[in-house]
């Protein structure tokens, strides 16, 4: 009777044309959840009984020295790299380790790498074009047309990063910095839940870094925004709560003012105060 | 050290350095700023030799004239190169990677000077992991070390603090001085972050669209040029 | 309709304009001329060209997986042999009981090897529709388990082609048997018909010729119509930064198996269609050097652009024909001249040089154009 | 006018390409005999032209290629081909376009076209003969018949098997059969295995239908592993002169051949056919075939049953040249039999230390090439006839009627006319 | 035989002392006559003419045997009869069979062989075998105690006895006693037995198992029994064989691949001319024995420097012809060096011949190393197994230990950087494609000790060269090494009971799977660098 009910409810898709992903559950407060994370490579573990709670509309900033394993958990957490022991959860219903890299994805966590990494042989439209949120399997994707609100969206985000001049051309020939944006771009098109960001004003004039800052700002609330950042300037400029990793594990966690006063990570990661800019 | 007069160059048609004139004095450091895709990396790689220019001059230690070199020469001429990037060997170990800067000194040393491990000790604990496996910062100090390898007379580093945790910028920036001090080393360096800048830097040049727009000692620098030329 | 989206393309017009009026132009100048004309085109020649046309096709199919997904198949051949097989079965049927010892049901070779039924997998072939599909599907449900398997455990690289290797190597070892039933080392000869029709007729002949053209077009708009599409610049993506793609929710493996079946089915038609224009099919077919002659083809014509394929394989096979005619004893050293020479002076084939022509006349009338630098490299 | 045109021969033997190791010399051959011809002030007062192309060892390419040669270069004979798989292809193009193509290579027989003429070796006319030899004078009681995985030695190891059995009652396990694929080279396993066979207490013999490349390195095996010719005679079907010119022999003495000619046969006729040819290659060391001399005989016959149909017209050439004799190279005569083959005598050779083969028995007289063997099942029942009234390839003489080729139906239907 | 036997006695006897005391100086007419009797067709005729010689007291009877078996005796058309001394070409130099006297160049059309076959073969062999059962020479009096093994009959069993005991060599002696137990054995004399026990002769097995099934229950069960235990030690010595095999296969292709491994592996040009520059190996040497006839081992020596050499210059020329211009495309040397192939493969056919070249294995390569009677490892395969170890070990030092190791991989990794690092980048690439096109040579030098040396030669190893090197590893000499073997074993081990064909098959099915579960080889990079 209520199969019969269902098919008569014209306005219903059926399940199985349903982009196959179920809504986060954030009921529970956090969104995303790492516990007792452990990964070694070849003996030497990167991260170490890593516990992490995010949580929804949260924006984190993450600091910490150079192979303390930030860019480990971002990889863990989007996939790349399993874990030898621990959970990682994304809301209160989704495993991620039973996941792999494009379920993860299209539940809603979107990423920026600390390398750029963009689409060489697309141009930067292409590349922004194919980030967009949308239905990702073969025959849509096969069939998608370019609509009107599409093109709007994608030239809002050429205008936010800046790229409009260069749209057209490949993003192989970007320069650096360039590129950095267009990654955030790509992030700003997938509309994701959790946007892990790794180092992102790696290379940019302070101006810029203003940008960022009020761009990732602006996101947060909506989003939950992880910021992975060596650079105290900016990270001042947005922290709400920073996290320090050391070896692997939490070192300290707190407003920026706490942890820049922890002695431990002025001696690990800040150096001498005075020497701070 | 380093003169640069009337560089131009494109790649394909679009012209990247559009006349540059570039005086790097030794025994100092001199940092070029400019915003995102202006063409540092491009003048950087032109100085090296890896993108091919169109005419004009760079004239290295008052009578080498850089352009007729090839590219391998050019750091056997003691010209060392920390690109943007990295561009560290993937697949070499850490010590492999710093081996390489061997080829290019000329007293036929062997092993790896041990100030380089002194000023970047992860390099000496990672020793035989993979380039490629280093943290990205990691990598960063990889390539400074191996920069350092070849004992340069002029360093070019393109921003190198990228991604490096603050005390190890304070460290490089620390050496850099002190190279300079006790070497007489120059070094040209790409640089957008001003504190860093302002505080190890002697001269400043900043770049728009391929040109220098600016110059002067570090002092200098005030904040109209800054509005003026590195916001967007 | 995205099958007829590239027809708004400037390229896929210009190629189907040149194909069609090709295709006119052949029937024109053999059927309306009097032999003693020097234009007229023989029937040989128009079995020629008709080989060539399906060798183009099967151009075409790795182009697409080579271009545009990145997957260099050194193992192509083994498609285009299966549906070559498969059709070949279907002409061996058709003989009935014409063969040497008369047999209604069995082919010769199966007779004077003393088999006393037709092995299971040969029935059906009988029937034209259902030889006809396993054209498509011999070859793509073999793409089909392999690239699952391949694509599943991400193999990629030389990895891949070295595997899609080894995979028309065991299958040329396997149809040279004697016992697989398929003729061993003679193959499948001796067609009569196909469909009710003399095969050696010069109008089945033409006819073949012209089915074959009408299969490279369909062939080349279908490649066009996944290449321009979003789902062929996900492809040109995975190429580029296949770890990428994935992180932005795209399932690489399955873009990469369907686009690897579709290529396999256009391989296999392309078999097909040569299969009755040669006469034959044999284990040869399977040859990894044959399957490396095919990239060949396209890299020498211009590897992504479809047309550039097409171009590579007549080109390469219209020298051959040429040279091993001409000077038999020197055309190796003709052909190998070819494919270094075109390597190393044209980095982007024959079809680079064209686009570079095209090029500079715009460029030349419309200084600054740079909207050509996306057409150049998509 | 037409008169003076030069008589086209069309040479299709692959140049290039795997074959090209076997197949290269036929071409030199036919041009030779063209030239000698030529100098014998050619045929029916018109030179002789050679048409060669290069198939270059491509199966499909030999088909494109013979239409070549028919269509657009119309010449009125080929000699060609060495695989069977290669005439096969040819095959269907000879006969649609009618044309002529002598085959000068030993193969599985089961085969008779109306436009092929084939003055290699069928079955019975080498493997038969071959194995009678070893049982009778060699006293070979066990048999190891070691091919290629191809039609030829398939088939022809299907006709030994059931001729051994039937004719010998040599019990099964007597039998080891075993393939390689083509160009084998590791041959340790199998000359093991061989020598373990051979080792049991009977009288064993090899024989081999393993094809060109993959002999080198089968006899370097043999000689290594100490596998004497005295105690496991090797007798082979595809080596010849030519294959042995790349083999060091002196391991290899005493293993045995069986052909229909050898370059050693001490006859006038031979000698002078090597100094012509030794003339010709201007290579002292350049051996000749047995091959060769079936395109000899091949050659000699077309000319003459051109001479005597007066003309090169295919039809009339087929007709005339059924019941012609040549002189073959060792001391008696060749006939074109009706079924298109030729009589042949049979020569089982022995491998000397310089590469040559010492003839040590041979049929009492000349045998008729058999196109279908009578030691199969399915081809039993089968005769071939091409003259008048019959003009069959394959005709049933149990049923009474002619098998399904379309030469033949044409026949029946130019008959019903 | 029997016959035979019996009145050989006494002329051996007789003829040891002849050829001791006095040069000769019998009657030539007799000998004539001897040889006459050899000069007819039938060969049963020829039979009784050789048994004449054999009972004839001429102390030149040994040598016309062994003339008669290696078919050099032969006679003029005027009648004389001529040793030959060589027959290659058409006129062959000949010494007069009676005197020894050189007779200088014969025309082959003069002379007439005198013909044998198999069966005269054997008889010869025997009957040669027993004269040298006298010999004062060792080497002569093994191979005949190895020729009786299964040939002893009654007229010959007696004397045995008293040959056994005056025997000094232990080798001799032990077969002399084997042969002579199996004859005792078919006499049913059960105490022959224990002298065969644990022997791995195949006519050993032979005798055992005609016993085993013989009349007698007793010797029937002993004789059973006996078999058991060698049933036991043949199996182990053929698993033994089988690595053996696997392992000389293996190192066949580990020898193909490795410069592949270097070129490929390290540089990442897909070279597919690879196969060529063996084949250049190969003709190298046979070239060198071309120059140097009559001396195969040094030739083959002196073809190891050379081979590489030739190889090596040639992949100069590919580098600098081609692959220089082909930076950072590598997909391209694919088709530039198939390119290449077409051409070389054309090249050796347009100007040595589309035929095989003859390449000839020195002594010192020929034959078995024997360890058994169930065992004997081929000679010229073990050599190459050796050989393929060194060029391994050798390659994988001045990788590993020179700077030209370091500097390869830096430049295929990063050719920019490296080049900005002073590494001079195109040096480099010169050396290391010759480094890895001489290795390619240097298999042709061994490769033509075990195949054919023709046009054809690079074809057949190229696929399997890049399967070996997939299989591997990309990149990993080790993996190549290990691949190599390891595809070898498998594909011996499976030979047996898949045959050869469907043994080539399931070990390619084999490698097909096997990435799937190792994605990267055998030898993966791991880790980040490694995914990109
Ligand atoms: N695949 C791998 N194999 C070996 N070691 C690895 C691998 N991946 C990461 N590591 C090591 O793990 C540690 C953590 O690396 P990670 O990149 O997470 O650091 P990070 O915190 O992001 O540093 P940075 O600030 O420099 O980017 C480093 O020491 C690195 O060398
Ligand atoms: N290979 C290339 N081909 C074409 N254009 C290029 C290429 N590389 C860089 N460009 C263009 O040249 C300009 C200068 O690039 P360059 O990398 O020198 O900038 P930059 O000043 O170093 O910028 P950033 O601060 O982002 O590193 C950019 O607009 C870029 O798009
Ligand atoms: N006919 C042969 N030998 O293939
Ligand atoms: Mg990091
Ligand atoms: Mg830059």
């Amino acid at each position: 009777m209520s199969f019969l009910g269902s098919l008569s409810e014209r306005d219903r898709v059926f399940d199985f044309l349903m982009p196959a992903q179920s809504p986060v559950d954030v009921r529970h407060g956090p969104i995303l959840y790492l516990e007792d994370v452990t990964v070694s490579f070849d003996g030497f573990k990167a991260i170490n009984d890593l516990n992490l709670t995010i949580d929804d509309g949260e924006l984190r900033c993450i600091i910490g020295p150079n192979g303390a394993g930030k860019t480990t958990m971002m990889d863990i957490i989007t996939g790349k790299t399993r874990p030898d022991t621990g959970k990682v959860w994304f809301g209160s219903r989704h495993n991620l380790l039973a996941m792999n890299e494009p379920e993860i994805a299209s539940l809603g966590i979107g990423r920026k790498f600390q390398k750029p990494t963009v689409f060489e042989a697309l141009s930067v439209f292409e590349n922004l074009e194919l980030a967009m949120a949308a239905d990702k399997r073969i025959l849509p994707t096969l069939t998608a047309r370019m609509v009107e609100p599409v093109r709007e969206r994608i030239e809002e985000v050429l205008e936010t990063i800046g790229l409009t001049e260069l749209r057209h051309r490949p993003a192989g020939i970007l320069s650096h910095g360039q590129k950095q944006w267009l990654e955030i771009g790509m992030l700003l098109m997938q509309r994701p839940r959790l946007l892990l960001v790794d180092e992102p004003v790696a290379g940019m004039t302070e101006q810029e870094m203003e940008r960022t800052a009020e761009l990732l700002t602006g996101l947060a609330g909506k989003q939950s925004v992880v910021v992975v950042e060596h650079d105290m300037g900016f990270v001042r400029s947005i922290a709400r709560k920073v996290t320090v990793l050391h070896q692997g594990s939490v070192l300290a966690e707190g407003s920026m003012d706490q942890v820049s006063n922890d002695p431990r990570v002025v001696e690990v990661y800040l150096g001498a105060p005075d020497e701070e800019a | 050290m380093l003169t640069i007069d009337k560089l131009n160059q494109f790649y394909g048609e679009s012209h990247t350095l559009w006349d540059l004139d570039l005086e790097v004095p030794a025994g100092q450091c001199t940092c070029v700023m400019g915003r995102n895709g202006v063409g540092k990396t491009t003048l950087m790689k032109a100085i090296m030799g890896e993108e091919p220019v169109s005419g004009g001059n760079i004239r290295y230690a008052d009578d080498v004239e850089l352009t007729r070199r090839r590219v391998e020469d050019r750091s056997r001429l003691g010209i060392g190169y920390v690109p943007q990037g990295r561009q560290i060997f993937p697949l070499l170990t850490v010590e492999e990677n710093l081996r390489t800067g061997l080829a290019a000194r000329s007293d036929g040393l062997r092993g790896i000077p041990p100030r380089i491990y002194e000023l970047f000790p992860v390099l000496e604990e990672m020793k035989h992991r993979r380039g490629g496996d280093l943290s990205g910062g990691q990598q960063q100090q990889l390539a400074i070390g191996r920069a350092l390898v070849i004992e340069p007379r002029l360093l070019i580093l393109d921003e190198p603090g990228e991604g490096i945790q603050p005390n190890i910028v304070t460290l490089i920036g620390e050496v850099i001085r002190r190279l300079i001090a006790e070497d007489g080393l120059t070094v040209l360096l790409v640089e957008q972050k001003l504190p860093f800048a302002r505080k190890y830097a002697d001269r400043f040049v900043i770049m728009d669209r391929g040109r220098p727009v600016a110059r002067g000692d570090i002092g200098e620098l005030s904040d109209g040029l800054i509005k003026e030329h590195l916001t967007v | 309709m995205w099958l007829t989206r590239p027809f708004s393309e400037r390229s896929t017009q210009l190629f189907l304009g040149v194909l069609i009026a090709a295709m006119t132009l052949v029937t024109f100048l053999h059927l309306a001329l009097p032999e003693s004309n020097p234009l007229y085109v023989n029937a040989y020649t128009v079995n020629l060209f008709g080989k060539y046309l399906s060798y183009a096709l099967l151009a075409v199919a790795v182009d697409l997986v080579w271009g545009y997904l990145g997957i260099l198949s050194l193992g192509h051949g083994a498609f285009f042999a299966l549906g070559g097989y498969a059709m070949g079965m279907y002409l061996m049927r058709q003989i009935g009981d014409r063969g040497v010892y008369g047999h209604p049901e069995l082919p010769d070779f199966m007779v004077f090897l003393n088999w006393d039924s037709l092995p299971w997998y040969w029935a059906g072939f009988d029937m034209a529709w259902f030889a006809f599909l396993m054209v498509l599907l011999a070859p793509g449900l073999l793409a089909l388990v392999f690239g699952f398997l391949a694509f599943r455990s991400r193999v990629t690289g030389v990895y891949l082609s070295i595997i899609t290797q080894a995979l028309t190597f065991a299958l040329m070892l396997a149809f040279f048997r004697n016992e697989m039933g398929f003729g061993g080392n003679n193959g499948l000869t001796d067609f009569r018909d196909i469909l009710g029709f003399n095969l050696r007729s010069d109008s089945v002949r033409l006819g073949l010729f012209l089915a074959t053209g009408v299969a490279l077009g369909l062939g080349y708009l279908i490649c066009r119509a996944i290449a321009s599409s979003k789902l062929g610049r996900v492809c040109v993506a995975t190429r580029d930064a296949e770890a990428r793609t994935r992180f932005l929710g795209y399932r690489v493996e399955r873009f990469q198996l369907f686009v690897f079946v579709v290529s396999a089915m256009l391989a296999g038609v392309a078999g097909a269609l040569y299969v009755p224009q040669v006469g034959i099919i044999n284990p040869s077919e399977f040859s990894p050097l044959f399957s490396i002659e095919i990239v060949l083809w396209v890299a020498l014509g211009g590897r992504a652009t479809l047309y550039g394929a097409v171009i590579g394989a007549i080109l390469v096979n219209y020298a051959k024909t040429i040279f091993t005619g001409v000077m038999p004893e020197a055309w190796l050293f003709a052909l190998g001249a070819m494919f270094v020479l075109v390597t190393v002076f044209l980095p982007k084939g024959v079809a680079g040089l064209l686009a570079y022509r095209r090029k500079n006349s715009t460029s030349s009338s419309t200084p600054g154009n740079t909207s050509n630098t996306k057409e150049v490299s998509a | 006018q037409e008169e003076e045109d030069p008589i086209k021969v069309g040479i299709l033997h692959s140049l290039t390409g795997t074959m090209a190791i076997s197949e290269s010399t036929l071409k030199d051959t036919v041009e030779m005999l063209i030239e000698q011809q030529n100098e014998a002030g050619g045929l029916l007062g018109r030179e002789l032209e050679a048409v060669v192309v290069d198939p270059a060892s491509n199966w499909p390419l030999f088909a494109e290629r013979a239409r070549e040669l028919l269509a657009q270069e119309e010449v009125d004979v080929i000699f060609g081909n060495w695989t069977s798989v290669s005439r096969k292809a040819v095959l269907p193009v000879v006969e649609e376009l009618n044309g002529l193509l002598f085959y000068p290579v030993q193969y599985e027989g089961e085969e008779s076209s109306e436009n092929v003429f084939y003055t290699g070796a069928a079955p019975n006319q080498q493997a038969i003969p071959a194995v009678n030899y070893l049982h009778e004078q060699v006293g070979v009681e066990r048999w190891v018949l070691a091919g290629t995985d191809y039609v030829y030695p398939r088939t022809t190891n299907r006709i030994l098997e059931a001729y051994l059995q039937e004719e010998f009652g040599v019990a099964e396990e007597d039998i080891m059969v075993n393939y390689t694929p083509f160009g084998h080279s590791d041959w340790q396993n199998i000359v093991a295995e061989i020598g373990r066979f051979g080792s049991e207490g009977k009288k064993t013999a090899v024989v081999s239908t393993i094809n060109g490349d993959a002999n080198v390195p089968f006899y370097r095996e043999l000689a290594n592993q100490g596998i004497d010719a005295a105690d496991i005679p090797v007798v082979a079907f595809s080596v010849g002169e030519q294959e042995l010119s790349g083999i060091d022999t002196a391991p290899l003495v005493g293993h045995l051949a069986a052909w229909n000619y050898f370059m050693s046969v001490d006859t006038d006729a031979n000698y002078d056919f090597i100094d012509a040819w030794i003339e010709y290659t201007g290579d002292e060391e350049s051996v000749t075939n047995d091959p060769m001399e079936a395109h000899y005989i091949g050659f000699n016959m077309w000319a003459e049953a051109v001479r005597k149909a007066g003309t090169t017209d295919v039809d009339a050439v087929k007709d005339a040249i059924i019941g012609v004799t040549v002189p073959n190279l060792t001391g008696g005569y060749a006939a074109m039999m009706p079924n298109h083959h030729i009589t042949k005598p049979v020569l089982i050779g022995e491998v000397q230390d310089n590469g040559q083969f010492d003839v040590v028995w041979q049929t009492p007289s000349t045998v008729a090439g058999d196109a279908w063997s009578d030691f199969l099942p399915g081809s039993r029942d089968l005769i071939s006839d091409w003259r008048a009234p019959m003009r069959c390839g394959n005709f049933n003489v149990e049923t009474g009627s002619c098998g399904g080729s379309t030469a033949a139906e044409e026949a029946e239907a130019a008959l019903a006319e | 035989m029997l016959l035979l036997m019996l009145l050989l006695m006494p002329t051996l006897a007789h003829a040891q002392d002849q050829t001791q005391n006095q040069p000769q100086d019998q009657s030539d007419d007799a000998a004539i006559e001897l040889l006459e009797a050899l000069d007819v067709s039938s060969y049963a005729d020829k039979g009784a003419a050789i048994e004449a010689i054999v009972t004839s007291d001429d102390s030149r009877a040994r040598e016309w045997l062994q003339e008669l078996l290696d078919g050099r005796l032969q006679r003029t058309d005027d009648g004389r009869f001529v040793v030959v001394l060589e027959n290659r070409g058409r006129d062959w130099p000949v010494a007069d069979a009676l005197t020894g006297e050189a007779l200088g160049e014969i025309s082959r059309r003069n002379l007439e062989r005198i013909g044998i076959n198999n069966a005269l073969r054997n008889q010869l062999r025997s009957a040669i075998a027993v004269v040298d059962l006298y010999s004062p020479d060792l080497e002569r009096r093994r191979a005949s105690a190895e020729r009786l093994l299964g040939e002893v009959d009654a007229d010959l069993a007696e004397p045995l006895v008293s040959v056994i005991e005056g025997e000094e060599d232990d080798q001799v002696r032990e077969r002399l006693v084997q042969a002579l137990a199996i004859h005792r054995i078919e006499l049913g004399e059960l105490d022959a037995l224990s002298q065969l026990e644990g022997s791995l002769h195949p006519r050993v097995r032979v005798a055992l198992n005609r016993a085993a099934s013989g009349d007698d229950p007793v010797l029937a069960d002993a004789a059973r029994s006996a078999l058991a235990g060698i049933e036991q030690q043949l199996k182990i010595n053929r698993g033994l064989e089988t690595l053996y095999f696997g392992l000389s296969l293996g190192s066949v292709l580990v020898l193909a691949a490795i410069g592949l491994a270097i070129t490929f592996g390290v540089m990442g040009v897909i070279n597919m001319a690879h196969g060529e520059l063996i084949m250049l190996g190969a003709y190298t040497t046979w070239a060198m024995q071309q120059l140097l006839p009559g001396q195969p081992g040094l030739a083959l020596i002196l073809s190891i420097p050379a081979g590489f050499l030739v190889a090596a210059l040639a992949g100069i020329a590919i580098e600098r012809g081609v692959i220089q211009f082909l930076k950072g495309r590598p997909l391209e040397t694919l088709l530039a060096t198939f390119g290449v192939s077409l051409i070389l493969q054309q090249l050796v056919r347009t100007v040595i011949s589309p035929l095989n070249r003859t390449v000839v294995s020195p002594e010192w390569m020929s034959g078995s190393l024997h360890i058994n009677d169930a065992l004997s490892l081929t000679l010229n395969r073990m050599f190459v197994l050796g050989f393929a170890l060194v060029v391994f070990a050798g390659l994988m030092l001045i990788m590993r230990r020179t700077r030209l190791g370091l500097e390869v991989r830096a430049v295929t990794q990063n050719r920019a950087m490296a080049r900005s690092m002073g590494i001079r980048a195109t040096r480099v690439d010169i050396m290391t494609f010759a480094l890895g096109s001489g290795v390619a040579g240097l298999a042709g030098v061994a490769l033509s000790q075990l195949t054919n040396v023709g046009p054809n030669l690079g074809q057949n190893y190229i696929i399997d060269s890049f399967m070996v090197v997939v299989f591997g590893g990309v990149g990993n000499l080790w993996g190549t090494l290990v691949a190599g073997l390891s595809l070898g074993v498998i594909n011996q081990v499976l030979e047996p009971w898949a045959g050869a064909v469907l043994a080539k098959i399931i070990v390619l099915v084999f490698i097909i799977l096997f990435i799937q579960k190792r994605p990267r080889g055998l030898f993966p990079q791991k880790g980040r660098a490694a995914e990109g």
